[in-house]
């Protein structure tokens, strides 16, 4: 077929509708992981939470069937893991690209041990049904209404994510204090912010984000568990927050350009366009590097990232 | 050395993947509940570091307390041989594959995938009401591809008129990515899916979320598939191992390359005991496998003529 | 009634037998120390004396390993800025402990209640903001961003915020080592105003006239222990001086006339330049330097001084304009040619552009010679014999105090630190000297050695450019001087016709026309 | 960290240290014990013996000539991506591609190791490896590039570099390097097996008279019949080269003033943006050493299972946390990567003996990992109290801030960031 009839069947409604479901689990694990790189902490573990709380999440729907109760289950363990992660990076101030490399392998290996115990093989559940809002949902025109009107509720909980955050970050006493713990710990701390506790509280917040990210998959998106089921999709989400350059805004255009490009290669040999495979999965990885090659240089990089504080003494 | 027959093997992925270690795993699980005491067997799962199963194989090779040595994935071939060289007096078993390196301590066993794949292309040619399939297949390879050019040629065979698109998403594991390969097919106006690897509980999900039907391979899937499921081609290693314990028994270490095949019962098709079809519907798609099983079976149909070209492993005894 | 908290009132305060250990050093042997409500009281000591260490202990931020702390004859424990905020304490640290990212407004407003809960309330802050400074007139916009402020700005904000918290007790660590005559005056007042208000001030500083100047005790401190403590009346710089060192010191120096005959070994044509804030921070400056001259800089922190000097030691890129090095084009070229062409620089910001925090004394001493055949065979095997060596012989001709040439440069004091990288400098027996705020925070001393080394260089035929928010320093030591506003060379002054007054003048950006017509 | 000016020591302080070197072990022993302590709850509770699972453990890691053997093996390529780890940190570049580094090597070097079939091994070995160390600085220096004059942040574009290069091998060895054998429909995506005289020999040490029967091993030659190769002696040898070239060397002292302080380093004259470019080549080249030594020394061809695993067997991210254990010093990484080689090849052995999930031995691998890293917080505490002859509080190093710090803090590698 010519060039023009392809774009034509390629660039549809549904790749639209595909990119936003995609960019979900990137979208929250990344913006979590930007609470805390905001403040100065470096987690490298981020799949590893994404993985429990895809397996807790995914439990508690398959135990008790209630969805709430499912979405609970991966926030507490989000909460959990991201407490246990801040112990180690705040109070040991131990390496934090070790011990999240550590934290990974102990959620990759306790999700699937947990899933093999509890559950065996897989098995799916009833997770969260997209939203057809009347009217809405039925607009024809450009399909808006099967892109942006017929997700389920985790993709649009996923997308307020960002504004809610920028507005922390920039409004409330909360967000001035992460910006400066994670520039200046010793100005922080010199004007009465704990930096230790704004700290665990990004962590703990990183932590559930992973959770829900865990959680998208598991009860909304896949609806199923299975070993290793974020297939390394916490390491993208920590590349998106470089790529966003540590603000939500940045970190959505990440992650929908990623998942746009991944629906449009799927949907590129739905269509039975021949391509080498191999070429059109490198595509994301590749158009994510060279798009950062001509976004714009200047960064707020949060200076302290990384580096522990410690009080003079 | 008494007369338990100890078997150990290794393979890549979790032993609950519903697809190919799974399928090892439960040949040996039935073996051993069949033959009791006579039988063990230890397991070493989710070995995809091929260096980890070389330990392992050599563990067990030079510990001399198995009668015989399973390297269920073809990435440990190159391990298999050099053991093979070095303990002569160790059976080993390695798939998929044909090749036994021409050493008589191997036994090389694969998988006619394709004739499972054609027989469930036909039947979704038969069934699609769009004449627009989709599959989904992890990288061009093994028993994957097999199964993928099995399933197109049962379909072309069946359908003329009906496309089939395929995506291989390049990774066994990637369930988001094979879910939304599926679901880029159902928005493309497909309405039988089918795929191969342990990435497919993504895309079972997608079949059952718009009640369309879906065709399984290497492992039943009926559970996960419910009401979507319809046919499954199950590998039956069980059928590869009782002739291995019995040549090992009489002393023959090896030498051999088997093939599961419908005719051999080394491939099974399962019709899905919770489909969601109607009777007469189920009748169409039972007399379909028996008749295409016959077909392929006496050699009226060949899935994939290609293969006859290649030079393949002698059909097991 | 005003917005922000009003000071809570702190009567007499007392510190009582402080010990503080550090790895190595023990920075305090059980100081006393007391201050009354409404006085100033000035710290005095050299680098390492125990200045800081003492009031980060009284601020909270260092736990003492003994003595106590008594507020209003009861003792107290403070063991965080928390405890020393809430009693009415503030600080004024001599590394500005601001966030460069955030605006005026939000630093203040870091740490501190909102009135509108979790929301931030930066418009009623600016708010109360403009009115402080309106109060003691310190000029501030709440809305620009600290990394864009000079650091005489930078400064206002601290006190500002200092007082928008109520503080009662104000402690300023070398407040005025960044200021200009005129803003320490200004400082000054401010002071004196908050003193006679009620507050209390204490105020760190190397420098004794202003000590003299403004306070009405002084305490001063020799490596880790009280000398005593004075009234000021009656106290001669000299005095003080012999308390702090333990010995004699010169404060007067004697300079020859320069000839002027010298070739000129540095010259600028037309020279811009764009600073961190994107506008051109250096505007086309003409300047000649012959060697054995000292051209002395003078100007308000943030006028321009810093582009000049990284524009001519190649850290800076030149937007227009040409530099010559004796006569040679060396407009846009790398540090390392310049290196070459004979220029040394010591740079204003010591931590940041002058040395490795976490390098050896050692490894600093080479940063720019490593590669020379003297120190590298083949310029690749490094010779560590050799580096420690000249390191340890450098230590030695500069009366550099540190444990070893292996010790981190980081854990020597500031003034250690400047004269190491002088001696780096001048190891090349450089043609041109770019010197930039040389004795900054550095003691008496410390400045006296660095005042003499610099004329040696003078005497040696040396073209140096001095750079200086020091005017004192400027007149001592320049045969000319320019005076920089705005990015511009607003005026030239020989040594014969030096004037505070004038020269001040034109640092404030009036011009020279006006100067003439008005005298 | 100055490894160059050191001290000379006296006897006495060299008494003392050495003593300080037992107290600075304790607390990892402790923490380590920690972990095994909570492994061995997860074991009770899928009821199986911990002592039986801790004694294979150590069984399988340095029970036997053999295990050991199996031991040095994992630790090599770890070692070598360590090596370079060690280097662009320092340089203040987090590497986070090694696995793609070692992709990178090892196609290279396998595609001249089988080109050169033919020329004798002296010539044609020399040559794969360098291939695959050049092949491994390229690509790593790509990502250096990118740092260095287009502002791309550097763990963002080795992550993404890292699933770049997997594609590129799934796709050349399903076509132009496929294994000429392999020509089924389904085929298997390998090369052909590299000549016999072109492998790595393996690497076996003869023993005096007696010894072998002194400690009952089967032959004569330690590590004879066992796995291990001169991967594992060249890795050592770089290992040292490696320390040198940083704290000996102008280039090692240049790369480290950059990582430091970049301003400084500028003014200085030395040239920043390159000197980031090669801390990455360097890595990256180190990589593709492990890369390329595994498929010379180890597999003699290249595989895929489309994944990075199946062959790098995660060397790639293993090297990092080798590195940082070793203190981001190369020689430190040396019994870092013996530990964690010990520590995976006993985990499987664990897993094979009683039978656990392969999950479990992931999970137990992690706490470890987590474990040991935290320790440190303790060791810096006993450092400390050292110093100050007993009292007062822990921490690791003090921090009166000073003006305001370089864009790049020196500590974010110092305190070994990632
Ligand atoms: N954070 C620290 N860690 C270790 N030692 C320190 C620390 N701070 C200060 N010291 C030691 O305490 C001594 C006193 O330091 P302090 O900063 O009080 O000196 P100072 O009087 O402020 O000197 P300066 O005039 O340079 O500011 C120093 O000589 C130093 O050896
Ligand atoms: N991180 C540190 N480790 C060890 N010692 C330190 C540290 N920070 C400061 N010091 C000590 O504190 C003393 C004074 O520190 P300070 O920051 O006041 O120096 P400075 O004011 O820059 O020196 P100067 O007054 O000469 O400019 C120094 O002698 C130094 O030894
Ligand atoms: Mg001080
Ligand atoms: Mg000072």
């Amino acid at each position: 077929m010519n060039i023009l009839e392809s774009l034509g069947t390629v660039f549809t409604a549904s790749v639209a509708a595909a990119t936003l479901r995609l960019a979900t689990p990137y979208l929250f694990a990344a913006i979590g992981e930007t609470f805390g790189q905001r403040s100065g902490l470096l987690n490298l573990g981020v799949d590893g939470i994404m993985l429990m709380g895809a397996f807790f999440a995914f439990y508690a729907v398959y135990a008790t069937g209630s969805l709430l109760l499912g979405l609970a289950a991966a926030l507490l363990i989000g909460a959990l893991l991201g407490l246990a992660m801040a112990f180690i990076s705040v109070t040991l101030k131990a390496k934090q690209g070790v011990s999240g490399i550590g934290l990974y392998l102990f959620g990759l290996g306790m999700s699937e041990l947990l899933f093999q115990t509890l559950v065996g093989t897989p098995k799916s559940v009833e997770g969260f049904p997209p939203i057809y809002i009347p009217g809405l949902s039925d607009i024809q025109f450009l399909g808006i209404g099967q892109i942006f009107f017929s997700q389920n509720i985790l993709v649009y909980l996923a997308f307020l994510s960002v504004p809610i955050s920028a507005f922390i970050f920039n409004r409330t006493n909360f967000g001035l204090k992460i910006r400066a713990v994670g520039q200046n710990p010793a100005a922080a701390d010199a004007m009465d912010v704990s930096v230790t506790r704004i700290r665990y509280a990004t962590q703990i917040i990183g932590g559930m984000m992973a959770g829900l990210a865990g959680a998208s998959l598991s009860i909304a998106l896949l609806d199923v568990f299975q070993q290793n089921l974020t297939n390394g999709m916490g390491f993208i989400a920590v590349a998106l927050v470089y790529f966003g350059r540590w603000k939500p805004l940045g970190v959505m255009l990440g992650a929908l350009l990623f998942s746009f490009v991944n629906a449009l290669q799927l949907q590129i040999s739905a269509v039975g366009i021949q391509i080498p495979p191999e070429f059109s999965t490198m595509a994301p990885y590749v158009i994510t590097i060279i798009a950062l090659v001509f976004a714009g240089k200047q960064s707020e990089r949060p200076t302290a990232l990384t580096v522990p504080f410690q009080r003079g003494e | 050395q008494d007369d338990v027959f100890r078997v150990a093997a290794v393979s890549p992925s979790a032993t609950n993947d519903l697809a190919f270690s799974q399928s090892m795993f439960d040949a040996l699980t039935m073996l051993d509940e069949e033959m009791g005491d006579a039988f063990e067997f230890t397991f070493q799962e989710g070995t995809f570091i091929v260096d980890d199963a070389a330990v392992a194989l050599r563990d067990w090779a030079s510990s001399g307390e198995y009668d015989l040595v399973i390297a269920h994935g073809s990435q440990y071939g190159s391990v298999v041989e050099e053991l093979a060289n070095e303990f002569p007096e160790v059976a080993f078993a390695w798939g998929t594959d044909v090749n036994t390196f021409g050493l008589p301590n191997v036994s090389a066993y694969t998988v006619a995938a394709e004739q499972g794949g054609y027989i469930n292309g036909a039947l979704a040619a038969i069934l699609s009401e769009t004449g627009n399939i989709g599959v989904i297949g992890p990288i061009e390879v093994g028993d994957a591809k097999l199964y993928v050019d099995g399933f197109v040629s049962g379909v072309g065979a069946t359908d003329p008129d009906a496309t089939v698109n395929v995506t291989y998403i390049q990774s066994f594991g990637d369930v988001p990515l094979a879910t939304e390969a599926a679901t880029a097919f159902v928005s493309n106006g497909a309405d039988v899916l089918s795929g191969t690897a342990q990435m497919v509980v993504g895309p079972i999900g997608v079949a059952l979320e718009n009640d369309l039907l879906w065709f399984g391979t290497q492992s039943s899937q009926a559970e996960l598939a419910a009401e979507s499921g319809v046919a499954f081609q199950v590998y039956r290693w069980d059928v590869v191992l009782r002739d291995l314990i019995a040549d090992i028994g009489e002393g023959t270490l090896g030498g051999e390359s088997y093939v599961l095949t419908l005719e051999n019962g080394g491939v099974e098709m399962e019709v899905s005991e919770f489909t969601g079809l109607d009777e007469e519907t189920l009748a169409t798609v039972e007399e379909t496998i028996a008749a295409l099983s016959e077909g392929i079976i006496s050699g009226e149909i060949v899935p994939l003529p290609e293969l006859e070209a290649t030079p393949e492993a002698t059909p097991a005894s | 009634m005003p917005e922000f908290a009003s000071p809570l009132a702190i009567h007499s305060l007392e510190m009582r037998g402080i010990v503080k250990r550090f790895p190595g050093v023990t920075a305090l042997k059980g100081v006393d120390f007391d201050v009354r409500a409404g006085e100033i009281h000035a710290l005095l000591g050299e680098n390492g004396a125990g200045k800081s260490t003492l009031m980060k202990i009284l601020y909270g931020l260092y736990q003492p390993n003994e003595g106590e702390i008594l507020l209003d004859g009861g003792a107290v424990s403070i063991s965080s800025p928390h405890d020393s905020i809430s009693r009415g304490i503030g600080m004024i640290h001599q590394h500005f402990m601001l966030v460069p990212s955030l605006t005026v407004a939000e630093n203040v407003a870091l740490g501190m209640k909102s009135k509108r809960g979790p929301l931030l309330d930066l418009k009623q802050i600016s708010k109360s903001l403009s009115e402080l400074s309106e109060r003691y007139n310190l000029k501030i916009d709440p809305k620009r961003p600290i990394w864009q402020l000079a650091v005489g700005e930078q400064q206002r904000v601290e006190i500002v915020r200092a007082l928008y918290r109520g503080a009662a007790l104000l402690i300023l660590d070398e407040p005025t080592a960044v200021l200009t005559p005129q803003e320490s005056d200004h400082l000054f007042e401010v002071l004196k105003q908050m003193a006679a208000e009620g507050h209390t001030v204490i105020f760190i500083s190397h420098k004794l006239q202003e000590v003299l100047a403004i306070s009405s005790r002084i305490t001063v401190l020799r490596d880790g222990s009280r000398v005593d403590t004075i009234a000021a009346a009656g106290a001669t710089k000299l005095s003080l001086a012999e308390m702090m060192v333990g010995r004699s010191v010169v404060l007067e120096y004697e300079i020859p006339a320069h000839s002027g005959q010298g070739a000129v070994r540095l010259r600028l044509e037309a020279v811009s330049a764009n600073s961190e804030r994107g506008n051109l921070g250096l505007r086309c400056a003409n300047m000649e330097v012959r060697g054995g001259e000292i051209l002395g800089v003078a100007g308000v922190s943030g006028n321009g001084q810093h582009e000049l000097a990284e524009v001519i030691a190649g850290m800076r890129p030149a937007a227009a304009g040409k530099i010559l090095i004796n006569g040679a084009a060396s407009t846009n070229i790398s540090p390392e040619m310049l290196r070459k062409r004979g220029v040394a620089y010591i740079p204003e910001e010591r931590m940041i552009d002058g040395v490795v925090a976490k390098f050896t004394v050692a490894e600093n001493y080479v940063l720019k010679t490593h590669g020379q055949k003297a120190y590298a065979r083949g310029g690749l095997w490094l010779r560590m014999r050799a580096v420690a060596d000249a390191c340890r012989q450098a230590i030695r001709s500069y009366e550099i105090k540190t444990p070893s040439t292996e010790t981190p440069i980081k854990n020597l004091s500031g003034g250690n630190i400047q004269k190491l990288v002088l001696a780096r400098e001048l190891a090349e027996n450089p043609g041109v000297l770019i010197a930039a705020q040389p004795t900054r925070g550095v003691d008496i001393g410390a400045t006296e050695y660095i005042h003499r080394r610099l004329l040696d260089e003078r005497a040696r035929g040396t073209a140096i450019l001095l750079i200086s928010e020091d005017l004192d320093e400027v007149m001592a030591l320049s045969d000319r001087i320019i005076v920089m506003y705005e990015g511009q060379i607003v005026g030239e002054v020989a040594r014969s016709a030096y004037d505070v007054r004038h020269i001040g003048a034109l640092m404030a950006g009036v011009t020279a026309e006006s100067l003439e017509n008005s005298a | 960290m100055n490894g160059a000016f050191q001290v000379r020591t006296t006897p006495t302080s060299w008494f003392r240290t050495a003593g300080n070197r037992l107290l600075d072990a304790a607390p990892l022993l402790i923490s380590l014990a920690l972990a095994f302590l909570i492994a061995s709850g997860l074991l009770l509770a899928l009821n199986v013996s911990p002592i039986d699972g801790f004694s294979s453990m150590l069984q399988g890691a340095f029970g036997s000539e053999n295990t050991i053997a199996e031991t040095l093996v994992k630790a090599t390529p770890m070692l070598l991506v360590a090596i370079g780890i060690c280097i662009s940190f320092r340089g203040g570049m987090i590497n986070v591609g090694g696995e793609g580094q070692m992709i990178a090597g090892a196609v290279a070097g396998i595609t001249v190791a089988l080109s050169l079939s033919t020329t004798p091994p002296i010539v044609a070995v020399p040559l794969s490896i360098l291939a695959g160390f050049v092949a491994g600085a390229l690509y790593g220096g790509l990502a250096g590039w990118l740092k260095a004059f287009f502002n791309v942040n550097e763990i963002l574009s080795t992550i993404m570099l890292n699933a770049i290069a997997v594609q590129m091998m799934n796709y050349l060895l399903n076509g132009p390097l496929l294994d000429p054998t392999e020509v089924g429909v389904n085929h298997v995506p390998k090369t052909a097996r590299i000549a016999e005289q072109l492998q790595i020999a393996r690497l076996s040490i003869p023993l005096p008279e007696g010894v072998a029967e002194l400690f009952s091993l089967q032959n004569a030659e330690l590590f004879a019949r066992t796995r291990l190769h001169w991967g594992l002696i060249l890795a050592i040898v770089l290992a040292v080269l490696a320390y040198l070239l940083l704290w000996r060397t102008t280039i090692g002292y240049r790369i480290r003033a950059v990582g430091e302080n970049e301003r400084a380093a500028k003014y200085a004259g030395i040239r920043v943006r390159w000197n980031m470019v090669l801390a990455m080549m360097f890595a990256g080249g180190f990589a593709g050493l492990a890369g390329v030594v595994q498929v010379l020394g180890l597999q003699y061809r290249l595989q895929t299972d489309g994944s990075a695993m199946g062959f790098t067997a995660n060397a790639g991210f293993n090297g990092i946390v080798v590195a940082l254990f070793g203190g981001l010093n190369p020689l430190g990484a040396i019994p870092a990567s013996i530990f964690f080689g010990g520590l995976l090849v006993g985990a499987q052995k664990m897993q094979r003996d009683l039978g656990v999930p392969a999950a479990l031995i992931t999970s137990i691998n992690g706490m470890i990992v987590i474990f040991a890293v935290s320790s440190e917080y303790f060791r810096a505490m006993i450092a400390r109290r050292r110093a100050l002859g007993g009292g007062s509080m822990p921490g690791t190093q003090a921090v009166e801030s000073r003006p305001k710090l370089p864009e790049n803090p020196p500590d974010v590698i110092g305190q070994a960031t990632l």
